[in-house]
């Protein structure tokens, strides 16, 4: 359905002023963060895994803007580069988990009985599954990799997507506007994804925004415990974790990635709370 | 057949000087502005308001919903929320302008001296607080009781608005009771610490038409009792009729007239009260009437008062009323109206533009086989037939072995009091339910069976226009997706073509076709209703079922609605399912009706003899509780009944257990026999039909016009 | 006197001495236990629960002497046969102790009388006393083996109390310890610290009496509080580039030469260590006298590296995983060391953590190239023997290198007679090592420690041992 | 009620079965063995047989689920292969210095994050309410362990005030002990309070626009009680059910802050059992973390049932 009178999940008129100013917030303080993240490595002073034995541990100068690392490498460079696989880790493992747990969710709620019930209690199961072990799994079957961190963390918060889907879709299933499409004859794919879908969006919105942010902060933890991103990588929270044993010593090793890791977090909560109010037709930009 | 008000002769001049000095008000409110503040800009909502109320008189505040009486209301208790603020105006309460005294003195005056009662008591009670712990709240905060002494108090409160088991009631949370042991917990509360003035919002709005008479009934007696000087804001003139002395007018926050009720109700003065009092459907034998309604809808307002705000819709409007501000226009009786007008249209009744066109009259149905036939439906909730033994469940029976029929082209009427199955029949028939028995058959197919097996051709035939216009249509699509839907499932040609269809629907129901691209909450509750009824018509049905979908509907609004559903009756032969629980609503539109109580049809019949005697017993409670305007014909006595103890149910008559004019043990033990009347009125009741028949008519107006006919 | 609180920076698997692997085990199996012989702090093999052995010209019977009454923790007196039964234990395969291959040497033993026990060799081996100086084969009570690994019974200067994993362990005096007046502490409680932050605010605060082997990245904090000091002593514990040379592109020794020549040493060391260590050419080092001091340590050659890989076939270098056993930091920094230096060679490195587990299933001795370590041993012999000969037990697991000229030299030190001798093939031996370069060994590792300046009589040993039996607390 | 809490307990009854399956296949699944691992660096293939005989890993897998399972039907939990020593005691300890710690950081989360949450929803878009926002997102935006190694250094190093790292068992006095928590609960609270507080401040937010709060407000009742007895016993729902998510997650191991904290709780014994590959004492692990997480979700639904009368109602029909 791509004629005139089809679905449209934002408000027509976008001007500025309409705009949340969550949104505009959010937006200021990611947008440096994406260009960093698309084009971090040309824009680094030095490349991320140059070591420079000479310059080690080197606090924040006119060479170095942030100070080196125990290998004098260049804070900043790495920070920079290591934007993109840093937001990508979130980004992704949300998305993952998005992918998966908002269908699931939405079956649970609309179809209920036998079938949810075992979806819920499937999830129970892999909620009460540790998050680390299910790393650890996903991550030693095979060298670890990227894409498998972000596959085991996606995998790691399915449920709770899953849960907050269902108790939304349960409600809309009471309204009446779903009484309407099965009167008209809609098949429940219709029905889950282009009545149902568009109105979980806004709390989608914000629980995403939300699992961004843990999702970065539990690969952090995996590299902790040495599963994550691998060295020399320059992923934010191997950098802070590596930068443990310096924090009295050189606390700039810490600092810079964690400076971006904060920004990354509150700009992406401004994001998602914005974006609910955006999604929200009856927003009128009074926030 | 419905008149316009006759002037009356002996209404005083305006002029006149008072003779008698009125005692001081209780409540004076003077030049009251409120607005609400967002960053969107402000919106006035109450403009330059005044009323006063007496010690002991009860004042109706109504007007158009929207209008404003809530705010103010809400001003007095010094609760406005989001963003309302009180610009001007005073509020003197026992000669004290309660606006300057500081917050905790206003605080202490709530709920002691002032009290409230809210629409809806579902809500208004904490669930998950005792109801016994509310109602003593205020009287150990406010009147400084111990817990104990509280609690016994609490118990004499609950015996005197009525309810028989206080101890255990007090004990109980909120969701134990029902709605109208609730809204009189409510009542108890507000009663507690004796107050001098009672603050009403819709205090019954929520309730069922039975419970709601005797809730009027109660409070009336109590304002008597106590004394009380009350503020009844409602929209329903019917009860304000009944209870209030005065009644203040609203329209777009601004008080368009007040006065004593009786002569504001039959003779109103101001074009907007008169375009009220017009729109309201009356109790009638004559179904082919259309309604007057008041066209368009209320006008914002933001800034200053420029002109009368009525006169967008007034059709006596001139180009005064549009750049002077009206001013209110007071005699010493206390009657008063803000219409420089008034006293030229004093005669002139509301303009009934259609009643008196001629329309075509409808072709009678044909005695072909009826569309739709139910036959031994019955439907039970939440049966488990679990292995497990903690699991197993009878369920709740919705519906207990009901058959009928609708013609083409015929109007059924389905009332009864809230639960007793009214819904659960008209899903069963659309197929949304599956039933635990019997059959529905839809143009001699079976519904149930078609739609399981994947046809849906037959189910777009029979639509559904649901209650709540906003909760039926997605908040996230706009009006042309949420139409365009059905026709492109029903295969009904490109882009463009649907485009057109749904222009033309859009116009069928009196919207713009620019509303297409609209969302819903773009669209006011009348229009989102239209659109409900465009979007039902999209599938060119033959039969669709209405399940309260004028209920939540302002008068106007609904008699706009109302007319809209009869003209399409006439005009495309539509068969409506019409469910209600307003009696009036039912009498100007249904051909036959169908009372239900507890599941079963305890009356079914044309609607001129259900309306007339013989009575099943519910049917008289439930006439006998409707709400009438003075110049309607005289109050009959109401019939009363007890709070249900039980869910219905059970081998004998469902309505047993409440029924005045139970029998005995037959009522309990047998199914109720069905008598039947030539022109096809049958009741269900152990009480001979002679016995029934002796009673009195309900509405004895009805009666005479019989005779006339 | 008192109670000194040291910590080790993981948890102990056991305290079965057979068992042990890690050097936090090895802690508590010195305070715990004794082996017939020790390893005093000058390297040289000193007598413990043996006061004297002797051997046959031929190397091959060897008989010791047990120190009369020694007891067990339990109160039973020390017999011979504890000594047969602990190592035949240890030669059980299904034991699983590291040790093993050491007694593989070993063909019949036997009590001769409760004080004396004999061992018949499968060939002579002339540093067979020192074996039992070996972490692993400390003497237990024949009687008390099942329970080992959770109340180990032993006759060390100190007693088990309790053990609590992930927590620590609790020792008291042993009143009868054999050397008379000592231990001077009453208690000792090792605590297990994972994080080297946690493990230096410990000790600054004083919760904390000694860091055993103090992370490398404290040393100057901890020397900068004059209430603490640090203690010091170069070992030959070792971290290692293993290339496998059975595996391409290793198999060929240019490509593996090539390696080496790029490897800057004292860089590395510097990378790695912070500098505290000393740059070798094989596991013998630098502080030994056999240290072979006329080769020059590599200085990093990026330009000949690349020379030889071009004649080698890989004039474009060519890229590699290198493997690194995650958590362990020293080892980690070693990889990206080597990472960074091979690159101006060619040869482009991905660097992979694994875990702990599966690097010792799956990496060590089957991947191409990856990062390991090894503690330091007893003697010369049991330091390069297992490394370098064709049939040692460490190099038929790890780089599969085999070089007759290398057996010949290794099989004549074993039995050389005099210390010129075994001197002089020892060079020779490292000589050959740079040449072929199996693999690459950076440096040696220093031992720290880090103690409150209250502790006294403390000294690090080179085997990483934690020797409290001087120390006392005031 | 009763019935419910049969449903509720059968169920999980079924789902630790389901999860005992689980646990097992997926522990086989993992890469490495605890043959290798016992036999250590480069054992030779042998010895890490003769091991894995000893240690009766040889046998088909449903002999050794069997036996696993039957044991823990009858109370034992096994064995641990490295530290050969019977796991129970290890797991029950480490599970009560787990509790320990859920519970006094959920207490202080509770009622510091409600408290705040209930703040910022009084004083919505004031500067209250932009404070405890901040508080909240610096809570969230800095990893864990970095907040832990700055305490460390700040209260350990620094001040000098409290112990860094380690447990004292409440028998050794309460002070010592209590010290002992300080830290790793205070770094827990930054984890977890972020998302307590902003939770109930939005519920709050609902609840305070209810008409029964209005009505309250009508019946001439302080704010604080009306915020307190009124609003916030129905506002609490949402929070609850991730305080149980939170109990479970702390329970199951919070393993950066105890390493960090050098805290044996379930965590590190998880953590130590996964890198050594012992089974067996991974296998109880999950068991006894799954189990507690599913007792908390009870609990959590138990509790809104006591907050919630018509919950308890609902309980009761269905
Ligand atoms: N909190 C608010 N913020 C902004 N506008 C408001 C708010 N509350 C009410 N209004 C607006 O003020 C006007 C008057 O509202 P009010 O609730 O007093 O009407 P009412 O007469 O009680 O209507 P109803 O019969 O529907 O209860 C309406 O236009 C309404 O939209
Ligand atoms: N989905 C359901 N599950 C269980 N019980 C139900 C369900 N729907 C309705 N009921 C019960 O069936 C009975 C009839 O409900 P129904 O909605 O048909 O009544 P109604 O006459 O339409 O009431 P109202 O006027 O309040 O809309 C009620 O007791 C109701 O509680
Ligand atoms: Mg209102
Ligand atoms: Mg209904």
């Amino acid at each position: 359905m791509t004629d005139a009178t089809s679905v449209r999940s934002v408000p027509r008129r976008l001007n500025m002023s309409s705009l949340p100013g969550s949104l505009i917030v959010g937006i200021v303080l990611l947008a440096p963060l994406v260009v960093a993240a698309v084009a971090g490595s040309w824009l680094a002073p030095y490349p991320y895994d140059e070591m420079n034995i000479l310059s080690r541990l080197q606090p924040p100068g006119p060479d170095f803007w942030f100070g080196t690392d125990e290998f004098g490498r260049d804070v900043f460079s790495r920070t920079l580069v290591g934007t993109g696989s840093s937001l990508l880790m979130g980004v992704a493992a949300t998305a993952l988990s998005l992918l998966a747990g908002v269908p699931l969710g939405l079956v649970a709620g609309y179809k209920g009985g036998r079938v949810g019930e075992t979806i819920m209690r499937a999830m129970d199961v892999l909620m009460s599954f540790p998050p680390i072990l299910l790393g650890i799994l996903v991550l030693a079957v095979t060298p670890p990799a990227q894409w498998k961190a972000i596959a085991a963390i996606g995998i790691v918060y399915v449920p709770q997507v899953v849960r907050l889907t269902r108790a939304i879709t349960l409600e809309l299933m009471q309204e009446e506007f779903i009484t309407a499409a099965r009167l008209r004859g809609e098949s429940a794919t219709y029905i889950l994804f282009k009545e149902i879908l568009p109105n979980i969006w806004p709390p989608l919105a914000v629980e995403a925004s939300l699992r961004v942010v843990f999702a970065i902060l539990l690969g952090a933890s995996l590299s902790f415990i040495g599963m994550g991103a691998q060295p020399p990588s320059s992923d934010w929270g191997l950098m802070i974790s590596e930068a443990r044993p310096f924090v009295e010593q050189a606390p700039w090793i810490a600092l810079c990635p964690g400076f971006a890791l904060a920004i990354a977090v509150i700009g992406i909560n401004l994001l998602g709370d914005g974006l609910r109010a955006l999604l929200d037709p009856r927003n009128t930009g009074a926030h | 057949m419905m008149t316009a008000p006759q002037a009356h002769p002996t209404l005083q001049p305006a002029a006149a000087p008072a003779v008698t000095p009125a005692p001081a008000p209780l409540l004076d409110i003077r030049g009251l502005t409120i607005s609400y503040g967002n960053a969107r800009g402000t919106l006035r909502a109450a403009s330059d308001v005044s009323f006063a109320i007496r010690p002991g008189e009860v004042m109706g505040l109504v007007g158009e919903s929207g209008s404003g009486k809530s705010t103010v209301a809400m001003a007095i208790l010094d609760l406005l929320g989001g963003g309302g603020r009180v610009d001007a105006g005073e509020i003197l309460f026992d000669g004290v302008d309660l606006r300057r005294l500081p917050a905790a003195e206003r605080r202490a005056l709530r709920g002691d001296r002032i009290a409230a009662v809210f629409q809806d008591p579902f809500t208004s009670l904490n669930p998950a607080l005792t109801v016994g712990r509310q109602i003593a709240e205020p009287l150990i905060r406010h009147k400084g009781l111990s817990t104990r002494q509280a609690a016994v108090r609490v118990e004499e409160l609950l015996a005197e608005v009525g309810i028989r088991d206080p101890r255990r009631v007090a004990a109980s949370y909120p969701h134990e009771l029902s709605g109208g042991m609730q809204q009189r917990a409510l009542i108890a509360t507000a009663l507690g610490c004796e107050p001098k003035l009672l603050i009403l919002d819709e205090p019954t709005t929520a309730l069922d038409v039975t419970v709601e008479a005797r809730i009027i009934d109660l409070l009336a007696k109590l304002c008597d009792s106590h004394r009380l000087s009350a503020l009844f804001v409602s929209h329903n003139l019917g009860i304000v009729n009944r209870i209030c002395e005065t009644v203040t007018v609203l329209y777009g926050g601004v008080v368009v007239e007040t006065g004593r009720t009786g002569r504001v109700l039959s003779r109103p003065a101001h074009p907007y009260a008169k375009g009220l009092v017009a729109a309201l459907p009356r109790i009638t034998a004559d179904r082919r009437h259309r309604l007057p309604s008041i066209p368009g809808t209320v006008a914002k307002l933001s800034g200053a008062v420029t002109a009368c705000v009525f006169a967008p819709r007034c059709p006596f409007a001139e180009e005064t009323c549009r750049s002077q501000p009206q001013t209110m226009r007071m005699d010493e009786a206390g009657d008063g109206v803000r219409c420089w007008k008034a006293d030229a249209l004093a005669d002139t009744p509301w303009p009934d533009e259609e009643s008196g066109a001629a329309r075509p009259p409808r072709a009678l149905p044909q005695r072909s086989a009826p569309l739709v036939e139910v036959e031994n439906l019955r439907k039970i909730y939440g049966a488990n037939r679990s292995i497990l033994p903690w699991l197993r469940r009878a369920g709740t029976v919705a519906v207990d072995d009901v058959s009928f029929t609708v013609g083409r082209g015929e109007v059924v009427g389905v009332v009864g009091e809230s639960g007793s199955g009214k819904s659960t029949i008209g899903r069963a028939l659309l197929a949304l339910t599956e039933p635990s028995a019997g059959t529905v058959l839809f143009d001699g197919a079976d519904l149930t069976e078609r739609v399981k097996r994947g046809d849906q051709e037959l189910r777009r035939r029979a639509q559904l226009v649901f209650q709540n216009s906003a909760a039926s249509l997605n908040p996230r699509k706009t009006v042309g997706a949420a139409m365009d839907r059905p026709l492109v499932l029903a295969g009904k040609g490109d882009a463009e073509k649907r485009r057109k269809t749904i222009a033309g629907l859009l116009t069928r129901v009196g919207l713009p076709a620019a509303y297409a691209d609209r969302y819903p909450h773009e669209l006011s509750g009348g229009e989102r209703q239209r659109v409900n009824i465009a979007r039902a018509l999209a599938t060119n049905p033959d039969f669709v079922v209405c399940d309260e979908a004028v209920s939540a509907l302002d008068v106007s609004v609904q008699a706009n609605i109302l007319n809209l559903l009869a003209e399409l009756r006439d005009e495309m032969g539509l068969s409506y399912l019409f469910i209600t629980h307003d009696i009036a609503v039912v009498s100007h539109i249904a051909d036959r009706v169908l009372v239900v109580y507890g599941g079963t049809i305890c009356e079914e019949g044309p609607i001129a003899s259900v309306l007339r005697p013989p009575y099943h017993p519910y049917t008289e409670a439930l006439l006998s509780a409707v709400p009438r305007l003075a110049e309607d014909g005289q109050e009959t006595p109401r019939i009363l009944l007890e709070d249900a103890a039980a869910a219905p149910g059970g081998r004998g008559c469902a309505f047993a257990a409440r029924c005045p004019r139970k029998l005995g043990a037959v009522c309990d033990e047998q199914a109720p026999p069905v008598h039947e009347t030539a022109d096809g009125h049958r009741i269900a009741c152990h009480i001979p039909l002679a016995t029934l028949a002796e009673r009195a008519a309900v509405f004895p107006e009805l009666m005479e016009g019989d005779a006339r006919h | 006197a008192g109670t000194l609180k040291v910590s080790v920076d993981s948890n102990l698997n056991t305290l079965d001495p057979a068992k042990m692997k890690g050097g936090q085990e090895y802690v508590a199996a010195y305070l715990i236990f004794n082996g017939l012989t020790v390893i005093g702090h000058d390297m040289t093999v000193k007598p413990d629960l043996a006061e004297r052995w002797e051997h046959s010209d031929d190397l091959k019977t060897w008989t010791f002497h047990l120190r009369k009454g020694v007891k067990f923790h339990n109160g039973r007196d020390l017999e011979a046969e504890d000594v047969v039964a602990t190592i035949t234990r240890i030669q059980d395969k299904a034991t699983g102790s590291t040790a093993r291959v050491n007694f593989e040497i070993v063909e019949s033993m036997k009590a001769l009388d409760p004080a004396t026990v004999q061992f018949q060799l499968k060939s002579p081996y002339a540093g067979f006393a020192e074996l039992f100086g070996e972490r692993q084969a400390r003497i237990v009570p024949r009687d008390a083996v099942d329970t080992l690994a959770s109340k180990p019974i032993g006759t060390g200067p100190f007693e088990f109390v309790s053990f609590s994993p992930g927590d620590r362990v609790v020792l008291k005096r042993n009143a009868n310890y054999f050397e008379e007046g000592l231990p001077k502490l009453d208690e000792v409680v090792v605590r297990i610290l994972p994080e080297a932050a946690a493990q230096v605010a410990a000790l600054t605060t004083g919760e904390l009496d000694l860091v055993w082997n103090l992370p490398l990245e404290a040393i100057d904090k901890v020397k900068a509080d004059t209430k603490l000091k640090v203690d010091s002593v170069p070992t030959s514990t070792w971290d290692g580039v293993i290339m496998n040379n059975v595996v391409k592109p290793f198999d060929d020794p240019r490509v593996r030469k090539a390696v080496a020549m790029a490897l800057d040493k004292q860089t590395i060391t510097q990378i790695a260590l912070f500098g505290n260590g000393t740059p070798t050419h094989s596991p013998i080092p630098p502080s030994h006298p056999y240290f072979n001091t006329d080769l020059k340590i590599a200085k990093g050659d990026p330009a000949g590296a690349k020379k030889l890989l071009a004649e080698a076939g890989y004039p474009n270098g060519f890229e590699v995983t290198l493997h690194t056993p995650a958590g362990r930091a020293t080892r980690e920094r070693l990889g990206l060391a080597v990472r960074e230096l091979l690159k101006p060679a060619g040869i482009t490195v991905n660097v992979q953590r694994v875990p702990f587990d599966v690097f010792l299933k799956d990496i060590e001795g089957k991947a191409g190239f990856y990062i390991d370590g090894f503690f330091s041993r007893p003697t010369i012999d049991t330091s390069v023997y297992p490394w370098y000969h064709s049939r040692g037990s460490w190099n038929t697991a790890l780089w599969s290198y085999s070089n007759p000229k290398m057996d010949a030299l290794l099989d004549g030190a074993r039995q050389a007679k005099s210390e010129d001798e075994a001197k002089s093939l020892y060079t020779q031996v490292q000589a050959l090592a740079v040449e072929d370069s199996p693999g690459v060994i950076p440096y040696v590792i220093n031992h720290i420690n880090g103690l409150n300046a209250k502790v006294k009589g403390f000294q690090s040993h080179p085997m990483m041992f934690l020797d409290l039996r001087n120390v006392s607390v005031d | 009620m009763f019935a419910y809490i049969l449903t509720r307990l059968a169920s999980l009854a079924l789902i630790l079965v389901v999860m005992s399956v689980l646990i097992f296949l997926v522990t086989q699944a993992m890469p490495g063995d605890v043959a290798s691992m016992i036999a250590g660096q480069f054992a030779s293939k042998e010895v890490v047989d003769a091991i894995a005989v000893k240690l009766g890993l040889d046998q088909p897998l449903i002999v050794q689920y069997g036996r696993w399972a039957g044991g823990i039907l009858q109370g034992d939990l096994g064995r641990s292969l490295v530290l050969e020593q019977p796991i129970g005691p290890i797991l029950m300890e480490a599970l009560a210095r787990s509790l320990v710690l859920a519970v006094v950081a959920l207490a202080v989360v509770a009622v510091v994050g409600i408290a705040l949450g209930v703040l910022a929803a009084v004083r919505r878009g004031k500067l209250t309410d932009q404070m405890v926002s901040g508080v909240s997102y610096l809570g969230i935006a800095v990893p864990d362990f970095f907040w832990a190694i700055v305490l460390v250094l700040i209260f350990g190093s620094y001040l000098q005030l409290l112990p860094t790292g380690g447990y004292t068992p409440i028998s050794e006095g309460f002070l010592p002990w209590a010290a002992h928590l300080v830290l790793p609960v205070v770094t827990l609270v930054m984890m977890l309070l972020a998302r307590i507080a902003r939770l109930t401040r939005s519920s709050m937010i609902d609840v305070l626009q209810t008409n029964y709060v209005k009505f309250a407000r009508a019946k001439g009742m302080p704010e604080s009680v009306v915020i307190l007895r009124h609003a916030l016993k129905n506002a609490l729902l949402p929070t609850i059910t991730v305080l149980a998510i939170d109990f479970g997650l702390i329970l199951g191991g919070v393993v950066v802050i105890e390493t960090i904290f050098s805290y044996p709780g379930m965590g590190r014994l998880l953590l130590f059992a996964i890198q050594r590959h012992d089974l067996p004492l991974i296998q109880a692990t999950i068991l006894i973390v799954s189990a507690a997480y599913c007792l908390a979700n009870l609990t959590a639904d138990l509790l809104y049932a006591f907050v919630n009368p018509k919950i308890r109602h609902g309980m009761r029909a269905s």
